[in-house]
């Protein structure tokens, strides 16, 4: 095959340039993968200063991640202003409500906006008044606090402020803090397993109202709502008569998570940023979770079947088939229309913890090959899939974060099905009960994989294997597209999107061809670049 | 409603800032930095600092932004940075092999105390900077002032680091550039070559931030102040300040390390600023204005006759940093528009001083700059009274989506338009550009809603 | 609704015209004749033509449209303009002082027969051509061609009357401009200037229809082709025509007269109009691209690919002239974009075959020309099937409000907004403020209409 | 008085640069003014070839003026493409309709495009042709078609083919011709002529249907809805209990035309338009018509006290105080703001045939004089009064328009009052029955009257005189304003208007206002023009 280049010189050939130490750190994280046997890679540990990260902060996942995405919470950042204004409409969380009456705070964003007295004296006396002026203007049921690097070094405590705001309101508000300083951890995963934690104790299992229908009751873990893949998928289930109960986060509200422990399924996408809610879920209220990928129309379809199995009902088995069957239609015919301009092109993915695998079976579908890809904070499980969670090291980093043990909530917790009958079903369906095969699995045999992938290495791997798309976020794009390949952002798809379920997989086939058939990179050479010049001569 | 709690009802606000129009002292360090050639910004604190601002410059030129980070873990935030930034130097010089390393610190590494003097001394005695190569640094807490005060941190430490007094002055004349596009430098240059003037100009982001496509990446594209001219700066017979926010503090640096007199003006923005940059650069360095650029005014002034009455008396808020914000709305108000609201999150008296002067025949304007001088604030006042007009970044297009009002886009961020670093708003021209944006801004919005038998073929 | 008794349902006309894509022959005369220096149009007609021509040209230009009329009156037409014209010549030297009155014919003056060459030298004859002073004439008849076609004859009646070949060539290279903006004029000189390459263009709009307001009328602007030039285009190594419909006719003429050999090539709109340009030019002025200019070359090509997606497969109808829309829609192609509908009522088969050639891969693509090739044709074409931008004249604006499709202005008049005189649309500047400005008016579309979840916050 | 400048030397200076003969013609068409012993001023006659002149011709005054404001006649110009394309939308001329059901075809050009073989075979065919396609498109009730100049010349009947075309639809469709071809007469007036002639012969009288009010019935002549005119002053009438019948011709129809013999009055705006209407109204149906300006709003109180007097109705008399009183508060108001901008300004005026007086009242009402002013087709009527009629000689240039001689319709004339009534009447109020005292008995002695202004006069105006606001049309615009004074355009009013009226005159003032205190002008020289540059200088 034309695109079939050896990657197996990778290694070698980047790390040469390294400082010893950091060759010998680096190597560690660039596999040649093997899906027979999958090998090791070194994930979730520290960056090397100086190298060029793609990563961001704890807060990064903490704040603009997770809780992100929820419209009714007024979230507030504890510190200089810079971190508030950098998270303030910049993941393209959408969301809608019915009308202006109902509340949306995602448009705004709230900073205590520290001075250099407040880090002198303090600046829990500023963070009230702040949370009193947040109550008088836009009198939220929620409030957030989310501290930044100072506010951890100067000793703020942001828990007893949210606690003693609570009370001076009466507890009617709920005000809960975040210890997500960005220098916890080393990549945004640690902000998310924070987020996750405070969501649960400071959310989840609060109301027992049970809401809609009370039939196929399922939660949606690890989804955003980026470009709007949350309503897609949100029609899907519609659809197939599935009830969706609470998704963490994508367009979501405080009285959902708050209703979460009512659902009898967790579907889990992104396993890196939600793992801990779905097993939570499962140890306290006994909601079982499997793992689902909403990426791909076959995956999608693969997903609604998992859903259908679990529940064990044939009017949901036949309903959805139909509705595949219905939606696939669609989605076919779009994807012959591009298949001409897309098979045989080859792509990378760099990017978060699962959409570098999610976005693969898109890529498939379309007859494009992942070459390399990687996480940007993925751990080793997700790589590998959860069979190597006994055999991950906890260092000092991953230490400093807090783990919450969870117990069984006896006045909630309710079986939703033996551990025997889930086995039986997922001897028929691949359920990924409370799994997670990671992305090696699926990935081709010598494929590279790398976490963490820093500047140098992407520069080297666009000049060894020129992809015909690379996929990574905003600061990577320029750089790409530099070098004449096109960059589609996974973390919030450019402008484009919804990309998950099925008419998210049309968009992402079109989207795809024109990227790979936009007429400007043949331009790059202007003509006298290119041909030796012919001057005119004249007598003259 | 995008911004549907936002109602005409101000409280006295002492500590929430909501919608700011500021953000923190190291994006502007980083913007700067990017102003010199062959330099590559750090960022001395977590890694999220500089992918935040990474992104947001990115986001706003759509170009490489390149910058490295110390990465800081809790460890570090305990102990101190200087191991991080020892090895990030070392790291960087040997991937990345820039000329310069320009560090800045962050709240982080500012709560924590580090000495950088002391660790970039550390590094250089552990043998980390080759021959011939800088690691210059500034220090940049986000809880003091705003980007611009970042920005004009680091074009300080440029002048710190290189400028030189040699014992002969030459016939330049130093530009010290204050935040603008790179297009707006390049038109600021351009002016100065018509003038004839012998000039450096630092920082420089033109042919950094608006660099070419030519399939190759360069992690150093060819513009920038190269160290060489920003040495020679010390040499010069005089600097000019463009925007005393971003750049007083550099030229009374380079007054005191190399004796070179300054001036301050504004950024030329808007005809009368132009006018002064113009006067300045011309007495300073001793040319005459040429016909051409006397030309180039008369035709902006041509366009804004042609056009007065599509202007007079239109209301216009504006957000964005005082060194813009002040020559843009005099510029305004010589178009006889009325700018009725401003913020800037950047405090200082001098703008509220400028503003006062400025305003002075509109009585009904409100300013404010500072804590709490935020986006909030203002469309707080819009709500109280609407304006024709808005002008600033892209954080206004929920205002102006909400109250269905003309929007023109400037300043820091533009996330949701090209061209800006493309096309000037400084000089004559970028003065023009401006009056042609806003004239389309306001009659696209009239050719929209007017009643039909009004709908205008002429202007 | 506006255009209200619009609808999709065509017929196949025959006889009458509705909102033309067009209009006559002598404003494309006057309008080239004031790209000569000092000289002043004469329209030998009723003076209704006149008054028409310089209101047409006045409100798009919005600078001051000077020109004469032989003021026609029922016996003239009957007796002939004979004595009009001659009284006018001297009227015209004594009163206004022009260097050369350019006079074209009309519609009236055509059909009556009057003998230009006869009258001229008439007046020559009886003394009302002052020593050194220039009376051209060119045939424009309204009833052939269109306001292309009065430029093109314009522009030949220049090489006619002036263009001279002396025994020796000179290292320069005629540009012969077709109807195009003075900033595009000046854009392409600057280019020129860029490459080194020494040219004469004509005509020469550049400081003439973008004059500076300096409190002085002049009749005769500082900018234009000056006759001396003129003259010396016989010399000239080499021509390059831009534009065949407004300037072949010259080109010719001037290769017959005086044995300088031309090329065609397409007014530089868009990357690769411009390349064939830049390519042209350096192969006949015997001098390199220099890198600055394949510098603004890769920033619009990194431009263009900054914004590819909300450009690709975007659906466009277009009106205007043959010799601009042929490299618009060409640059539209070059985006990705789907030229879908066009429309010109200049005649020519030239149009249609490089229409079809450009696009070949817009199968679904409408184009027509000549007569009734007009706008009321594109509109109902749009009634069966929308598009998503609108770009030609301020005639578009209804439609644009009927059909509510984002708008750009381009071409030939546009009378309802400024800036078209200032900034170019040639070039890869020019280029490049077309895309800036296409985007926006999409992006202005989107934002105003998508849904309040959808509206972005990025490109 | 600062701008009391001595104007008596401008006529022989302006002349002093013109070949002899030209110097002789146009000193006949400047005049220094006496209110008290009005001077005879040249007008109505050839401009001389060569000169730049602000006048248009004969089918712009037809088509343009007078058709052009009627929605729903489809009027096709026929000729070459020119003359339809540049009448297409330039007038500004408003028109509203209340549903998309009604017609209207002002945004619309319709033009027979001749080419050359219809100039040497003839046109006939293909207007006919035009008229067929022009029915099955747009199904008018009235079709008009214009004649352009080499109409004429090559013989085309269009009055023939019209009669001929409306056979062809057993007269179901009104279709008439217009021989205005452009070198007809000596300027627009012409074509105001020829128009009216063949508003009389097709429409007027054709429908004896009395619509609205039957008291205070009124028809509007020779006001054409520039910027909304019309509207505002529809607007007064309505207030009033004024039926306006029809208007000629802002905002109006065809029916309105055929039914303007029902209404008991006629108002002349602009004398030199329409005139010939109100007389032949008068003639054949005993419509008494009376002049009124209603530019100004001392103009309009006194224009509406005329009508209430002409109806000796008290209920109406007292209708229209109690209206001016009311609207009279915010004119004040308005005017008081503006006056110490206003004050003392000097303004000149050269424009159309009646706007050039018609604005002098509403300067006047600004304070600012007018120092100098002409029309651009005006006849010695317009500048002495119609006393001068009988002593106007007619020249070769007006006998070739066509006359019509109206007499009265035996079944529709009603006198509508006597001679002597009318006069009693005149007697008490200054109806202006049957008169206008044109501009020169209203300005100022010693102001300059100046009829056909050339571009040579125009340049020596404003070096000499500098006024603050100078009054023309699009081709002066720029001129004038390159010398550092405002235009203002009083064909179109640039973007401005309505200025009829109370609320125009509002809006008058305050666009004055605005233009007088426009600070641009103020900064026409750089500042290094102004000062002598100081260079700095340094020891190097």
């Amino acid at each position: 095959m034309k695109n079939k280049k050896d990657l197996s010189k990778f290694r070698e050939t980047v790390i040469e340039k390294y400082p010893n130490k950091v060759a010998k750190k680096r190597a560690k994280g660039i596999v040649n993968n093997d899906p027979e046997n999958i090998p090791e890679i070194q994930a979730n540990i520290r960056t090397i200063p100086g190298i060029i990260t793609q990563r961001g902060c704890t807060y990064a996942g903490c704040k603009g991640v997770v809780l992100g995405p929820t419209r009714d919470i007024v979230n507030i950042t504890h510190g200089p202003i810079g971190c508030g204004f950098y998270s303030w409409l910049t993941r393209r969380n959408q969301t809608t409500t019915t009308s202006d009456a109902e509340e949306n705070f995602i448009t705004y964003c709230f900073s205590t906006d520290m001075q250099d007295s407040n880090i002198v004296f303090g600046g829990e006396e500023k963070l009230k008044q702040a949370v009193r002026e947040a109550v008088e203007l836009f009198n939220p049921k929620a409030i957030g606090i989310f501290s930044t690097c100072p506010v951890g070094l100067i000793g703020d405590d942001v828990h007893k402020v949210a606690e003693q705001m609570m009370e001076e309101y009466d507890n009617k508000i709920n005000i809960f803090g975040f210890s997500c300083e960005g220098y916890k951890g080393v990549s945004q995963s640690a902000g998310h397993h924070i987020a996750n934690n405070q969501l649960y104790k400071h959310l989840i299992g609060n109301d027992d109202t049970v809401k809609g229908s009370t039939k196929y009751r399922i939660n949606m873990l690890g989804e955003y709502n980026i470009g709007g893949d949350a309503f897609e998928i949100e029609r899907i289930f519609e659809k197939c008569g599935i009830e969706l109960v609470a998704t963490f986060s994508g367009n979501s509200t405080i009285s959902s998570f708050e209703q979460a422990h009512t659902a009898d399924l967790s579907l889990v996408m992104c396993h890196r940023s939600i793992n801990y809610v779905a097993e939570m879920l499962e140890t306290s209220f006994g909601i079982p979770w499997i793992k689902v990928n909403l990426i791909g129309a076959d995956s999608t379809a693969k997903a609604l079947r998992k859903i259908a199995a679990y529940f064990e009902d044939e009017e949901l088995i036949a309903k959805v088939e139909e509705v595949i069957a219905e939606e696939m239609k669609d989605v076919e015919a779009a994807r012959e229309a591009v298949l001409p301009k897309t098979t045989g092109k080859t792509s990378m993915l760099f990017v978060g913890g699962s959409r570098a695998h999610h976005y693969q079976d898109l890529f498939e579908e379309l007859g494009i090959r992942t070459v390399a890809a990687g996480y940007e904070f993925g751990h080793r499980d997700d790589y590998e899939g959860r069979r190597v969670l006994p055999s991950i090291k906890i260092d000092a980093d991953s230490r400093n974060i807090e783990e919450i043990t969870v117990k069984r909530d006896e006045k909630r917790y309710k079986e939703r099905m033996t551990k025997e009958k889930l086995e039986e079903i997922q001897k028929q369906v691949d359920l990924e009960y409370n799994d997670y095969k990671g992305l090696m699995p699926q990935m081709e045999k010598g494929a590279l994989v790398i976490d963490d992938l820093s500047h140098h290495e992407m520069d080297k791997l666009i000049e060894m294997y020129k992809p015909d798309i690379f996929c990574a976020g905003i600061k990577e794009k320029y750089v790409v597209q530099k070098m004449g390949v096109p960059l589609k952002q996974l973390h919030n798809y450019d402008s484009g999107g919804p990309y998950a379920g099925f008419k998210g997989a049309i968009n992402f086939y079109n989207d795809i061809s024109m990227m790979v058939s936009t007429s400007i990179w043949k331009e790059v050479k202007a003509p006298w670049e290119k041909e030796e010049m012919v001057q005119a001569v004249y007598a003259y | 409603m995008l911004l549907r709690h936002t109602t005409p009802k101000e409280i006295d606000r002492k500590a929430l800032t909501i919608n700011p129009a500021k953000t923190c002292q190291p994006v502007g360090a980083m913007y700067a930095a990017l102003g010199l050639h062959g330099c590559l910004p750090h960022s001395h604190g977590s890694q999220g600092c500089c992918s935040y601002h990474r992104s947001a410059l990115t986001r706003h030129f759509k170009e490489p932004v390149m910058a490295a980070t110390s990465s800081f873990t809790e460890g570090s935030s305990v102990f101190g940075g200087t191991a991080n930034l020892v090895q990030a130097i070392n790291t960087i010089f040997t991937v990345y092999e820039p000329d310069v390393i320009a560090a800045h610190t962050t709240c982080l590494s500012e709560t924590i105390g580090d000495d950088m003097t002391a660790i970039i001394g550390k590094a250089k005695d552990d043998g980390m900077i080759p021959e011939g190569k800088h690691v210059i640094f500034c220090n940049t807490p986000s809880y003091v002032g705003t980007h611009v005060t970042g920005y004009a941190n680091q074009v300080s430490s440029f002048v710190k680091s290189f400028s030189t007094a040699t014992p002969k002055k030459k016939n330049v004349v130093n530009l010290v550039a204050g935040w603008m596009e790179p297009s707006d430098m390049a038109e600021i240059k351009r002016l100065a070559k018509a003038l004839e003037a012998r000039t450096i100009m630092f920082p420089d982001l033109t042919g950094v931030l608006d660099a070419p496509m030519d399939g190759k990446f360069h992690m150093y594209p060819q513009g920038g102040t190269t160290v060489e001219d920003m040495k020679a700066t010390g040499d010069s017979k005089f600097t000019i300040g463009l925007g005393p926010y971003s750049t007083e503090d550099a030229c009374i640096t380079l007054e005191n390390k190399c004796k070179v007199k300054f001036e301050m003006v504004d950024i030329p923005i808007g005809l009368k600023a132009t006018d002064r940059f113009i006067m300045s650069l011309s007495r300073h360095a001793n040319v005459p204005v040429p016909d051409d650029v006397t030309l180039e005014r008369g035709r902006l002034v041509d366009l804004v006759a042609d056009s007065a009455k599509l202007l007079y008396g239109r209301r216009v808020a504006l957000w964005g940093d005082p060194d813009t914000l002040i020559p843009l709305c005099e510029f305004l108000v010589s178009l006889d528009m009325r700018p009725v609201y401003a913020v800037t999150g950047t405090p200082g008296k001098l703008f509220e001083a400028r503003m006062k002067e400025i305003l002075k025949n509109v009585p009904e304007a409100k300013f404010k700059s500072g804590e709490r001088a935020d986006m909030f604030q203002m469309h707080q006042w819009i709500k109280q009274e609407g304006v024709d007009l808005l002008i600033g970044n892209t954080y206004g297009k929920y205002i102006a989506r909400d109250e269905d009002t003309p929007f023109v886009r400037f300043g820091f961020p533009i996330t949701d338009r090209s061209g800006h670093n493309y096309m000037p708003k400084t000089g004559y021209q970028g003065a023009a550009n401006l009056v042609v944006q806003i004239i389309g801004a306001l009659l696209d919005h009239e050719d929209r809603t007017c009643p039909e038998e009004k709908i205008e073929f002429q202007m």
